[in-house]
């Protein structure tokens, strides 16, 4: 196949799935099949394309001029493979696991359901390809706007308000912020594409720049740098699998992904450099790292808990990227992904735990590890990948953050890490001490179905996976900086 | 020659996985066998790397073997065997299976022959201790295992700082001595140091250990501090810093130990002590003094495992933990009493014992050198060791006045495993040269000369004369000691209250402003465009010519005055 | 024949009324007015493709040339607006069949297409006329009609809105009377051309200022513009839905070409803007209109008057881009005048399809419409989306070119300012949209309004789309008649 | 030892009685003497001086271990809390 087809098919897999969803609306197993089938010809298409890239190809796609110098077009890079690879991959167990959910908890509209997720993702596939900042722009709303109604499935009052909290904070600092950031990037520059090496050196004032940059990190909302992070505790109102997968992948990670490419790719490393500004959004970064580890430690409610966790994974992603040394964006390529791994098991494990036990909040998972053993194993493996302890991912992408703090000379966020290690440890594992090394209450249950534990236990696996045999995203991480001198 | 290393690590950790698995019968000949299957793969390995593989784009040694390596990985296999069966009956499997692997890590400490597989295993370690901690049940042990196990996560984190740093700064991922000099040596030396219960990041040791079960406790007092010692003599040998640093854990551990009511409490700064004894003799750095520090660790996990299987002992057969609870035990516990007076005269380093041949070689080590001060604070260090240890521990649990209570002996298993120790103990201490023979560099130390062995007496005995003539001063008391623990349990919780209520206030404030001012804003400029509103609001005809003439006036007065 | 044509697309509507107001059935009387619209769509469309071809088309009136004759003059500004209104007739005929037959009594049926083919009379007359008296009489043409069409409306309230358009629109109609007349005084002509060529020798006579002034508050007043529209909101709201639909995308929208007629060709930038600076009100009205009505639209409930402000707010938008007087700020202005069009028709059609079903539009009607007229709710949700300026639509485009256009000029409050519209805009049409597919309504009945109205409705719905992508067309107009208003006076 | 005996006297351990207490302590005083005479018999190897003096490891061992427990009682003024100290709130 082309590369240019295998793009095509990325981007429309999901959607023609998604399609069919809706045609076989009142058949349940044609449909999930559907589903299943559709999550795994994406995720092969990407992996396709990630092969087609390794090889060396060239993969642009125009798809369209909208006015002159205004197109949508694709361009696949490092990263963008990576995130394309990642988002469509743990869309497999995820739409496994979605299925067990909400078959085990009898929600209405999964047609509905299903297919706004398959639009997601394709809006997320969209972002990963993104050959210039307009079309990422694009699909970033596209993505915002798909998971409103995912985000309020369930249609009650509290559905609601959460959802509009996330889709006013989304989409305000979006058009408030991002949106004029591209509009001045373009005026300055004269073009949105992503360029190795920037588009803006020499064509603006370093404090300016500095203006730019702070409008691109609080307009992507996504990315849930403080004080933009609101939303994400509020969109915990959604049903788990949203959660999981959007709320711990594809949604913060388009976030960071936006991010990391305006650095990388419309600033540029070296040009970010000498804007002294940037090293404040270091700072805010790390204040988001640690602020947010502190509010987690007060949370009795799991998935807040782990909203607040990502928040505080994100800010790590963007510290990183902001710390401009290779090393540094290594990890935080690296991190995008082992985070991912984590925090969607650490999901999954709220959800079965939810729908097995009918439990949320984590006083009440006493004894859980004897209940179910599968679940908690991996619920436990998810809570050493956020600590970044070996055996598990997270531990890989820290080290490379460091790494990369030190050919900063960044100390700061070395000492932000040394706190936040300590911050998630004192978080996270009291969660594992009630649950393995307290007696249950309450009446007896099992595991959570067939379908979600496949998903939990096999994203967990991913997880210590990667901390063995990390050397491919590796080496694609190393050649994102490759291409950013 | 690669391919047939059977990593005694692995072993290790296998073991611990099957008997997470296995039970009953097979369970326990595994507990058994494990320990021993690790200790002949450790003496199958000739010096040298032995096994490499890639991780993080860098080539790690993770088998690396020489002559301070094994003997430190020999002891550890030891202990683990010893500890195993000492918990065989009474441990619950997930104890057992977190204290193996546990082992497993230390014994991949040993043998890791670069800065990342060590750090590797150093967080094994952590993690698995803390299981361990955990695995004791109880609000106290949840607790307790909750701040070790941040406080280990975050030396683990100091030391991934240094060790990344300095990786990346000298290109090599190589574990060998350093130079302290630059953020990422002392980094290291930091993480290290906060594994062997240096002041003032000490107070885990006894936080953590007596919180443990008995069994869980023997497999604490071996592996952490210990490998520490192992790194600080692979790494920082010679550093004069550990000297100093060395003295201070010396008086303090028995400064504190000397104040401690719970007798498990008073072993944990027994060990702070004893280790320091090791740092200073890392300190020296001279062959002798090394050969000491690492005869001094080997002699020390014997009779500290030794002393806390006898605590463990008490405490299993009486429910009790307090010296001032306990006392007249030697009526219905003769054996354990007999164990723990072993034990403790080994510690003091009486003649004839395990720690009368490691202990002198320090301070020969430190006589050699001329150090002076060292030398007689060394010596005075002595005497303190069998004040708090010798004497204080056997007294308070086992002596004293009569509690009333009248144990039996604990089950056959924890008494063949102190059996064992005890035994280990004399036979080391009477026959010195098969542990010499083991030690990194050759032995040309006599300990048994009588002149020495006299002196020892005159010091310990007079000691002793002390304990007995002070006894009223150290009446026990329902106390504890404040440590450098209070900045962690009580200093930081009430900052971190002081910030968040600070910062609730600053959010409440924040609010109130938002909220007046959207009130304004909502009187000022929405209110009028609702429906009802006057912008809104269908105005009547002729208001609205009115409005169209006015507008017109005023752009025809505007052009035209 | 061919040469005729100029004349023949306003004659045709005007013949074709009388003769629909004395059919005797509604029915008829629809058909005739459809086939007129058509006919005029296909003229209107010939017109256009001649002039890009030959150039200025001018037509001399019964012979007369032009000081003394009535000229109909077409360039490449005022045949896109006489396309666009066909066009825009074209769609809203067919519409209006179903939803005539539904609001209207029969009897009077034939009466409404009647006057709705002499409002097309009128404003393709105000497009095409090169005289400023002639533009005079459509207005007034134009003007009858809407009043009369407006109180058609089932709603009592359509009287008395009707009735308030009739006084306001006659004060803007004197005031632009006046001020023409004071103009004929000074130069002695009524033709544009000419009116553009003298006047410069008496622009600093107070005569001249006066006069446009009045000319323009005049005007102001049939845009709509802010804060001279309050007649605007009720009378949309409260007509039939054809007429609602009509209206917004056509009548507002010739009254601001003939503004730009005025102030580009006949006064000139540099007396109107320059002297007289206009332009400094206009950037300040079009501000208001755009925060104002807005944040009126949003707390509206009703939808039709949430489109009403919204249309409002949108004159602000295409005054913004004219008042700054550059290239790109015409060719923004031009392009969401018609591009406005397209989306606030569909939008008030897809009302109308709600009225024929639910007989109201206010927000509770909205309710669960996603699944009760799927295609109508799918339909306001993409000119929803048009409206907001989402990319992929032809919304996006012209805000594109207007913001462009205030980065160019160096001014950035403006861009945060229409930023903030379009958050705005994207609040009022989310609360329909929210209620349409996330309140749960009971009745999940399917009741689809019919064919002959969904198929102009989604006709309107996909040019918002193709000229969201394929802009090539609508840029090249829009930038066509921007050549021909920064040609400036002759 | 100067401890009360509360316990009934015929169940005491030959070890808690009066007398075999004041044996062992003349016992304790002999094998003290003991070890300073041997002193005399033995060659020693002083390194510093003053390890070398008479009966120096008797004196020094003493009196560090009394300075010790001084100290000990000294800072035990300061650092001492009740046990529930760490769980009260």
């Amino acid at each position: 196949m082309s590369p240019q087809l295998l793009m095509l098919s990325c981007l429309c897999l999901p959607l023609v799935g998604g399609g069919m969803l809706l045609l076989a609306h009142r058949r349940p197993r044609l449909r999930e099949l559907i589903l299943v089938l559709t999550a795994a010809l994406s995720f092969t298409s990407a992996l396709a394309l990630l092969l087609q890239f390794r090889e060396g190809n060239l993969l642009r796609l125009d798809l369209l001029t909208l006015l002159p110098g205004l197109d949508l077009m694709f361009e696949i890079e490092p990263l963008g493979a990576l995130f394309a690879v990642l988002a469509s991959g743990l869309w497999l167990p995820t739409s496994l696991y979605a299925i067990g959910y909400l078959r085990a908890r009898k929600e209405e509209h999964q047609t509905r359901f299903h297919f706004w997720f398959c639009v997601a993702i394709s809006a997320t596939m969209g972002i990963a390809m993104a050959g210039n900042l307009l079309t990422l722009f694009v699909f970033y709303e596209v993505l915002t706007l798909s998971t409103y109604p995912l985000v309020t499935h369930i249609g009650n009052r509290g559905a609601v308000r959460g959802g509009r909290v996330y889709l006013g904070v989304l989409l305000a600092t979006s058009i408030g912020l991002l949106l004029p950031a591209m509009l001045w990037t373009l005026h300055v520059a004269g073009t949105l594409q992503f360029t190795a090496g920037g588009i803006l050196e020499g064509k603006l004032a370093p404090a300016l720049a500095g203006l730019l940059l702070l409008m691109f990190v609080l307009g992507v909302g996504k990315a849930a740098v403080m004080p933009m992070h609101r939303w994400l505790p509020a969109a915990m109102v959604a049903p788990t699998p949203v959660s999981a997968l959007l709320h711990a992948v594809a949604v913060v990670k388009a976030g960071v992904f936006t991010i990391t490419k305006v650095v990388v790719y419309i600033f540029g490393t070296g040009f970010l450099g000498t804007v002294p500004a940037q090293r404040y959004l270091v700072y805010l970064a790390g204040f988001t790292v640690i602020a947010a580890s502190v509010v987690a430690l007060r949370q009795d409610n799991i998935k807040r808990l782990l909203a607040y966790s990502t928040i505080s994974q994100l800010s790590y992603i963007v510290m990183a990227t902001l710390a401009l040394a290779p090393l540094a964006l290594t990890g935080a390529g690296l991190h995008m992904v082992a985070h991912a791994f984590g925090k969607i098991t650490l999901f999954f494990a709220a959800g079965a735990i939810y729908v097995a036990a009918h439990r949320t909040q984590v006083s009440e998972l006493d004894g859980m590890g004897r209940r179910m053993p599968w679940t908690m194993a991996a619920f436990a493996i998810g809570a050493l990948t956020m600590i970044g302890v070996p055996p598990s991912a997270g531990f890989v992408s820290k080290w490379f953050i460091i790494a990369g703090a030190y050919q900063a000379d960044l100390y700061f966020v070395l000492a932000v890490i040394v706190l936040s290690t300590a911050l998630n440890a004192f978080y996270m594992l009291p969660i594992l001490h009630r649950a393995f090394f307290r007696a249950p209450e309450g009446r007896a249950h099992g595991e959570a179905p067939w379908p979600m534990r496949v998903a939990l236990v096999s994203t967990a696996a991913a997880s210590v996976l990667m901390f063995f045999f990390h050397a491919p995203i590796l080496a694609l991480t190393r050649s994102l900086t490759g291409a950013a001198p | 020659m690669t391919d047939l290393v059977w990593p005694p690590a692995l072993l290790m950790l296998i073991g611990a996985l099957l008997i997470s698995v296995l039970r009953g019968r097979w369970q326990a000949l595994l507990i058994l066998a494990t320990p021993l299957c690790t200790l002949w793969a450790i003496w199958q390995l000739g010096d040298g790397v032995l096994q490499s593989a890639p991780f993080l784009g860098y080539s790690l040694e993770l088998v690396e073997a020489d002559r301070v390596r094994r003997l430190f990985a020999t002891i550890f296999a030891l202990m683990a065997f010893a500890g195993g069966l000492y918990a065989l009956r009474q441990a619950s499997w997930y104890e057992l299976s977190a204290a193996y692997a546990y082992a497993g890590g230390a014994i991949g400490v040993c043998f890791a022959g670069d800065l990342i597989s060590f750090f590797l295993f150093w967080e094994l370690m952590a993690l698995c201790s803390t299981l361990v901690i955990w695995s004791a049940g109880g609000d106290a042990a949840r607790r307790a295992g909750l701040r070790y196990a941040a406080l280990h996560l975050l030396g683990g984190v100091l030391l991934k700082l240094g060790i990344v740093g300095l990786i990346l700064h000298s290109g090599s991922i190589d574990l060998r001595p350093l130079v302290l000099a630059g953020w990422d040596s002392w980094l290291i030396l930091l993480g290290i140091l906060i594994n062997a219960a240096a002041p003032p990041l000490a107070a885990w040791i006894s936080d953590a250990y007596p919180e443990a079960s008995p069994s869980g406790s023997v497999f604490l007092s071996a592996f952490t501090t210990k490998a520490a010692v192992l790194a600080l003599i692979l790494m920082f040998p010679g550093t004069q810093l550990l000297i100093v640093v060395g003295l201070v854990m010396i008086f303090y551990g028995i400064i504190y130990a000397l104040l401690e009511n719970d007798m498990r409490r008073i072993l944990a700064y027994s060990i702070v002590n004893q280790v320091g004894f090791m740092l200073v003799g890392i300190g020296i750095g001279t062959e002798m003094a090394l050969n000491g520090a690492a005869a001094h660790a080997f002699a020390h996990i014997i009779y500290k495992g030794l002393l806390f299987m006898t605590a463990g002992a008490v405490l299993m057969q009486t429910g009790k933990r307090r010296c001032s609870e306990l006392g007249g035990l030697y009526q219905s516990m003769p054996l354990t009493t007999i164990c723990a007076i072993v034990g403790a005269l080994a510690i003091s380093s009486f003649p004839f014992t395990s720690g009368f041949i490691s202990k002198s070689m320090i301070a020969q080590g430190a006589a050699d050198q001329h150090l002076a001060l060292v030398w007689y604070l060394l010596t005075a260090a002595s005497a303190g060791v069998f004040l708090h240890a010798g004497i204080k521990f056997p007294w308070f649990v086992f002596f004293q006045k009569d509690s009333g209570m009248r144990p039996a002996e604990p089950p056959w298993n924890m008494r063949a495993a102190m059996l064992l120790m005890a035994f280990a103990c004399i036979a080391i201490g009477c026959a010195p040269s098969a542990l010499y023979a083991l030690l990194p560099y050759p032995v040309a130390y006599v300990p048994y000369t009588a002149g020495h062995v006299i002196t020892q007496l005159q010091l310990l005995l007079f000691a002793g004369l002390a304990f007995f003539v002070m006894l009223p001063w150290m009446k026990r008391t329902l106390t504890i000691s404040l440590d450098a623990d209070w900045l962690y349990r009580v200093l930081v919780p009430a900052l971190l209250h002081a910030w968040l209520r600070l910062w609730r206030h600053i959010d409440d404030a924040i609010d109130g402003a938002l909220g007046r001012l959207s009130t304004l804003w909502q009187r000022l400029v929405v209110a009028p465009h609702r429906p009802s509103g006057w912008i809104v609001a269908s105005w009547t005809t002729g208001a609205m010519a009115l409005g169209v003439l006015l507008a017109l006036a005023l752009l025809i007065w505007r052009h035209l005055i | 024949m061919r040469e005729h044509l100029p004349i023949l697309l306003v004659v045709l509507p005007m013949l074709a009324a009388p003769i629909c107001s004395m059919l005797p059935r509604g029915r008829q009387a629809w058909l005739l007015a459809t086939a007129v619209s058509w006919a005029v769509l296909a003229i209107a469309a010939s017109l256009l493709i001649r002039v890009h071809a030959e150039g200025t088309i001018s037509y001399a009136l019964g012979g007369w040339p032009a000081p003394i004759g009535i000229e109909y003059r077409l360039d490449g500004l005022n045949a896109l607006v006489q396309v666009l209104v066909a066009a825009i007739a074209a769609c809203v005929l067919p519409f209006s069949g179903r939803s005539v037959q539904d609001e209207i009594d029969a009897d009077r049926q034939p009466g409404f297409f009647a006057l709705l083919l002499l409002l097309i009379t009128g404003l393709l007359g105000i497009v095409a006329t090169g005289d400023v008296f002639n533009v005079f009489v459509f207005l007034e043409i134009s003007s009858l009609a809407t009043y009369g069409l407006i109180a058609f409306g089932r709603d009592r309230r359509a009287l008395l809105a009707a009735y308030r358009y009739l006084v306001l629109g006659s004060i803007g109609a004197t005031l632009y009377l006046i001020g023409i007349g004071l103009l004929y005084a000074l130069t002695g002509t009524l033709n544009m051309q000419d009116l553009a060529a003298r006047l410069p020798a008496v622009a600093d006579t107070r005569t001249a200022q006066t006069a446009i002034t009045l000319v323009m508050v005049g005007l102001g007043i049939k845009m709509a513009l802010f804060p001279l529209h309050l007649w605007l909101p009720n009378a949309y709201r409260f007509a039939p839905s054809a007429i609602s639909a009509f209206l917004p995308a056509t009548a507002t929208k010739v009254a601001i070409y003939l503004m730009l007629r005025f102030v580009f060709d006949i006064f000139g930038v540099g007396f109107a803007f320059g002297r007289l600076e206009l332009n400094e009100v206009l950037l300040a009205l079009a501000a208001a209109a755009m925060l104002s009505a807005s944040l009126a639209a949003m707390q509206q409930r009703d939808v039709k008057g949430i489109l009403a402000y919204s249309s409002v707010a949108q004159v602000g938008y295409i005054v913004l881009g004219a008042a700054l007087a550059t290239p790109i700020g015409l060719t923004a202005s031009l392009l969401h005048l018609f591009n406005h069009a397209l989306m606030k028709g569909a939008l008030f059609m897809a009302m109308g399809c709600v009225m024929l079903r639910v007989g109201r539009t206010d927000l509770d009607a909205i309710r669960g419409l996603g699944r009760r007229m799927p295609w109508t709710a799918a339909a306001f949700v993409v000119a929803g989306l048009s409206l907001i300026g989402v990319p992929l639509t032809a919304g996006f485009i012209s805000k594109w070119y207007l913001v462009l256009a205030a980065l160019e000029a160096g001014w950035w409050p403006l861009v945060i300012l229409i930023l903030v519209a379009s958050l705005m805009a994207l609040i009022y049409v989310w609360r329909v949209v929210a209620l349409a597919y996330f309140a749960p309504n009971e009745s999940q009945r399917r009741e689809e309004a019919p064919l002959s109205m969904l198929v102009p409705l989604w006709l309107l719905v996909l040019a918002n789309i193709w000229f969201g992508i394929d802009t090539r067309l609508s840029v090249a107009m829009a930038e066509s008649g921007m050549r021909v208003l920064m040609a400036g006076p002759p | 030892m100067s401890q009360p005996e509360p316990t009934k006297p015929q169940t005491l351990h030959w070890l808690q009685q009066p007398a075999t207490i004041r044996r062992l302590w003349w016992l304790f005083a002999g094998i003290l003497l003991l070890t300073i005479a041997a002193e005399f018999l033995v060659e020693l190897h002083p390194h510093f001086g003053a390890d070398g003096w008479t009966a120096f490891y008797a004196i020094f061992g003493f009196l560090s271990c009394v300075v010790m427990v001084v100290v000990a009682k000294l800072i035990g003024y300061v650092l001492k809390r009740r046990e529930d100290y760490y769980e009260r709130d």
